[in-house]
């Protein structure tokens, strides 16, 4: 009992910090790059071309991030094609990765054929499911009238059957989908983790319940005082943050909701390059070389083209 | 009709454009129920707001990956998950809100919070019970063709939802889906019914050259009308199985003046679906 | 074929409706109050002291309500001890119906102790998670690492356990929460049913989803146009409310979030009356005897009351 | 000490007061983690806010009813669903937040999303392994005196939570509670870690008489400080079972005029916790 201290026996006064600020958990794009890269799973924000946490993704791949498992929303483009071009990527839970109104997605095709990547035949179910069970730090989510009748059963063996012991009737279990990290784009955050995202269906606030890490990329940073004019559009409080980074137009190409539009022009040199074999050419170009994120929005087009884009009539 | 057309239509409508009329009318007198669609839906969507400003003004109009409903537009998005989407939307409609929707289903709720009445659910393979295939085609996992990954069309199975196609082919329209990873009328008869806890498949198939829905007892695809330009035999051409053909089958009605204006003045001021790529018999 | 209506083959213009107004959502109190009548389980709205749709619960009761089985939220007071007041409630989903810092709840307690009541051992965590798998159309959801050190088990018999086909580990099974209404108190709404709840910690929009039918009473009525200045104020979307009533001051005498104060000097009366036996006097004075909402809202101090209400400063 | 006291405390400061200043002490320092607690817990709510503004700048100071995060007030809320809590609050916290974190557990997340260092579960029982009772006593369910039901109590399983009381009397602290409604460390020993995968339970149990904690090897209660104005005596003679109690135990210290000052003007300028009801020996 002697050595322990009881804290509530010192004065207030007597504990004050060396510091009384608040800590910031600002960090660089390049550190979190490092960070995403010692780990093994990773949950990503958006759908589809919209609020891809891209600055964060490239920054990882420059960081040799490798051997990654992918959780990724229920739809998405190339926030999830770019790990597997790069390599990094060695098991996805399949919903739909594909560019839309501008066709399939390359990489993960050829992957997908040349049977190089291990996928988990998932749907929107599995991973809302799934994600929404590990956001609650359950074992699995149940569901039925839905798989009964399709093939998911068959070919997805994380999929399995349990007995409802109210109804006594078999029904799907879907287990949970933990990560260790979940990188996720914002339009706006304080230093302190309180990050808004003004758009999109809201698929981010599990994914960051379901990881043992979130890092969020934030267009741009703004003062708490900003912030606390209207908690409700906190959409990841602060205490669920880890790391915040400024990243301004760092969903590019992508959509940032209600901020930007999507760069039509490079995802299409990206589909070019990486439908013809040049994907290595196109990372080497846009990922590799840049040496910080300024320099790549010059490459992409720089203040000219970023402007263009926040007319959001760009395309 | 001679071989493959890429932007099918008329001189004076596309063939997107005449689409998105017909699926609008479908909707008169929707409420309460759910235009919108899939991402790439962007035909359904511009039905779903068509409907919305002339014939069903109850409808909620919900766009998937924006996440909004009964968002302002004039000019038509590149998706369903195109921010603009969600300009002067009233209220979100967020992932696990479709996700609780579908799965609860339309019988328990009397119609409320649930999915499209034509939500553009289409895929690689659509069979004659409606059923679709967006994992692929060949041995799974060895497929020789890796599709998209299945998506939104589990939902298939939670309520009456079309199937919707924007090229028709035999190598679309098949006897059988490789992979079923939509439920349809799943074998037909009350085969679904019976999986599905009641719950009834697709009323309709809307494709670029005709409409077709389901016979009353066996749910196998009947062709209902046969878009202008095309005819009875195009449709039998081009189609991998054997739909049902029951006496005359009329002409789509085209869409009127009226219905383009409206469309190109309040929907799709940008030309969108004038130029919307679809294909037949590729 | 013949019989069938294909009404994609009549243009838009034939199928015109007659009146080209979004259908009002809009009912008087009254007539919600007989719809409620007619349900057997509801779902209720507010946290302790706070949101409680007061207005409605006095309408459902003067229209007869009976042997009605309530799923409150995680902890209530007054809109749960009323029913019990009123002899209305058969079954109770119980995890705290107390006044907080005013004390026990007189007539939860009193047919508690009198077992006139069916009880169901819950708790938060049971309430929730039964909850969200109704809202989810769900049989279950599972939870491990919480019961296992508790008497709930014993006590509860609608919890029970499920082997974990993941893990095959033995885990507890809450079932699904369904109720046939679900009655919310909002500070805003359109008469389409966009509802603004302005505070609270939000167990509305799973209680609206576990519910066949949702009825909504709103402190204000506002424009669409209001609405829609920013749809993620929206807490509970349009299509899910099937009625709107107009109630200002609806919660009273609790709190509403944001816009008035609990009224103390009222519910110590209340406290105080049925602590003493006089729960039908008050019920005759108060619930029964005003013959409309503004009635009830003269006879509890009228407008220099709410007025005073409203500066939240008057507790 | 002699028989009932109901607003304990000294002339310079009530034991609410003090209550508040000692637990905001224990949370020096304390980061990532929320303070804040149950609906009728303002004293740790007060000693979250004092904490927060003093000792502990990183603390997410969370109220459960009102669901919010980092509110600012300067006059205590009447309780933590006090909408007023919610005022400038830099972020919400809603129930499923709650539940999600809750079950989770610290374990899982390294202290993040997680609830209370100090969250005010008190109980009409706690026994000597600080396991808590909402339910009732007597022989359910007829029992003789109905508890106001389980609430958050169910959270003490999730991970280290402190027990804290308003009254002190053998009727509250007993041997072994009627129901466990609430998870301290069980039956001692290891039994808590074995039943909740190696969670850790209630390190301090804070009544308006005394601090306590839980031994090392055996989790039983053990009494760590006497609040000024009280005997070990008076701690003994109200506890309905034997507290672990090593040489000499120290008086708690006392507010200082600081503490007091910064409490009074910068957390509880209304004063409620000078009235406070909490009573000792009832």
């Amino acid at each position: 009992m002697a050595t322990k201290v009881y804290k509530h026996m010192l004065p207030l006064e007597q504990q004050l910090p060396a510091n009384p600020e608040r800590r910031s958990k600002l960090i660089s794009l390049e550190e979190a790059g490092r960070i995403i890269a010692t780990k093994r799973s990773i949950g990503i924000s958006g759908t589809h071309s919209l609020d891809g946490a891209m600055s964060l993704i490239r920054a990882a791949l420059r960081a040799g991030a490798k051997d990654m498992t992918l959780i990724p929303p229920t739809s998405t483009s190339i926030a999830a094609d770019m790990w597997i071009a790069a390599g990094a990527l060695k098991k996805l839970y399949l919903s739909y990765v594909g560019f839309e109104y501008l066709g399939m997605a390359p990489n993960f095709r050829r992957a997908a054929e040349e049977q190089s990547l291990e996928i988990v035949e998932a749907d929107e179910a599995f991973i809302q499911l799934g994600t929404q069970a590990a956001a609650g730090g359950r074992p699995f989510n149940v569901v039925q009238h839905l798989y009964e009748a399709t093939v998911h059963p068959q070919l997805n063996r994380e999929l399995k059957t349990v007995v409802d012991p109210f109804s006594g009737k078999t029904v799907y279990a879907v287990p949970a989908l933990k990560t260790d990290v979940a990188i996720i784009h914002v339009q706006a955050a304080d230093i302190y983790g309180n990050a808004q995202c003004w758009g999109g269906n809201r698929q981010e606030p599990d994914k960051c319940k379901a990881a043992g890490m979130v890092i969020v990329q934030a267009d741009r940073i703004v003062s708490t005082d900003e912030i606390a004019k209207d908690a409700t559009k906190t959409t990841l409080p602060g205490p669920w943050v880890d790391y915040v980074v400024h990243a301004p137009f760092g969903a590019h190409p992508t959509f940032s909701s209600n901020s930007y539009a999507l760069d039509e022009t490079h995802l299409k040199l990206y589909l070019e390059m990486c439908r013809n074999g040049r994907h290595q050419e196109y990372l080497d170009k846009f990922v590799y070389a840049p040496k910080d994120h300024w320099e790549y929005l010059e490459l992409v087009g720089g203040m000219k083209r970023m402007v263009e884009l926040q007319t959001m009539l760009a395309v | 009709m001679a071989g493959k057309q890429v932007t099918p239509g008329t001189d004076r409508y596309s063939m997107a454009e005449l689409m998105a009329v017909i699926m609008a009318r479908a909707m008169a007198g929707e409420d309460e129920r759910r235009g919108g669609g899939g991402a790439n839906a962007i035909i359904p969507l511009a039905a779903g707001r068509l409907a919305q400003i002339t014939v069903s003004p109850n409808l909620w109009l919900t766009t998937g990956g924006a996440g909004s409903i009964n968002g302002v537009f004039d000019t038509l998005p590149i998706g369903t998950w195109d921010p603009r989407c969600d300009y002067h939307a009233e209220c979100k409609n967020y992932m696990m809100d479709t996700v609780d929707g579908a799965i609860r289903g339309r019988k328990y709720t009397g119609g409320r919070l649930n999915w499209a009445s034509i939500s553009g659910l289409g895929g690689i393979q659509v069979d004659k019970y409606g059923n679709t295939n967006m994992i692929g085609i060949g041995d799974h996992p060895k497929l020789k063709v890796r599709g998209p990954g299945t998506i939104g069309t589990i939902w298939q199975g939670s309520g009456a939802t079309s199937n919707y196609t924007e090229h028709h082919s035999r190598r679309i329209f098949v006897e059988k889906v490789a992979y079923r990873s939509g439920a349809g009328w799943v074998d037909g008869w009350d085969s679904r019914h019976k999986l599905l806890d009641g719950r009834d498949g697709p009323p309709y198939c809307w494709t670029p050259i005709c409409v077709c829905d389901f016979t009353e007892e066996e749910h196998r695809m009947r062709l209902v009308s046969v878009h202008p330009g095309y005819t009875v035999d195009d449709v039998v051409s081009n189609t991998g199985f054997e739909l049902v053909i029951e006496g005359e089958v009329p002409q789509t009605t085209p869409p009127t003046d009226w219905e383009l204006q409206v469309l190109r003045t309040r929907v799709d001021r940008g030309g969108r679906l004038r130029t919307r790529r679809m294909t037949v018999g590729e």
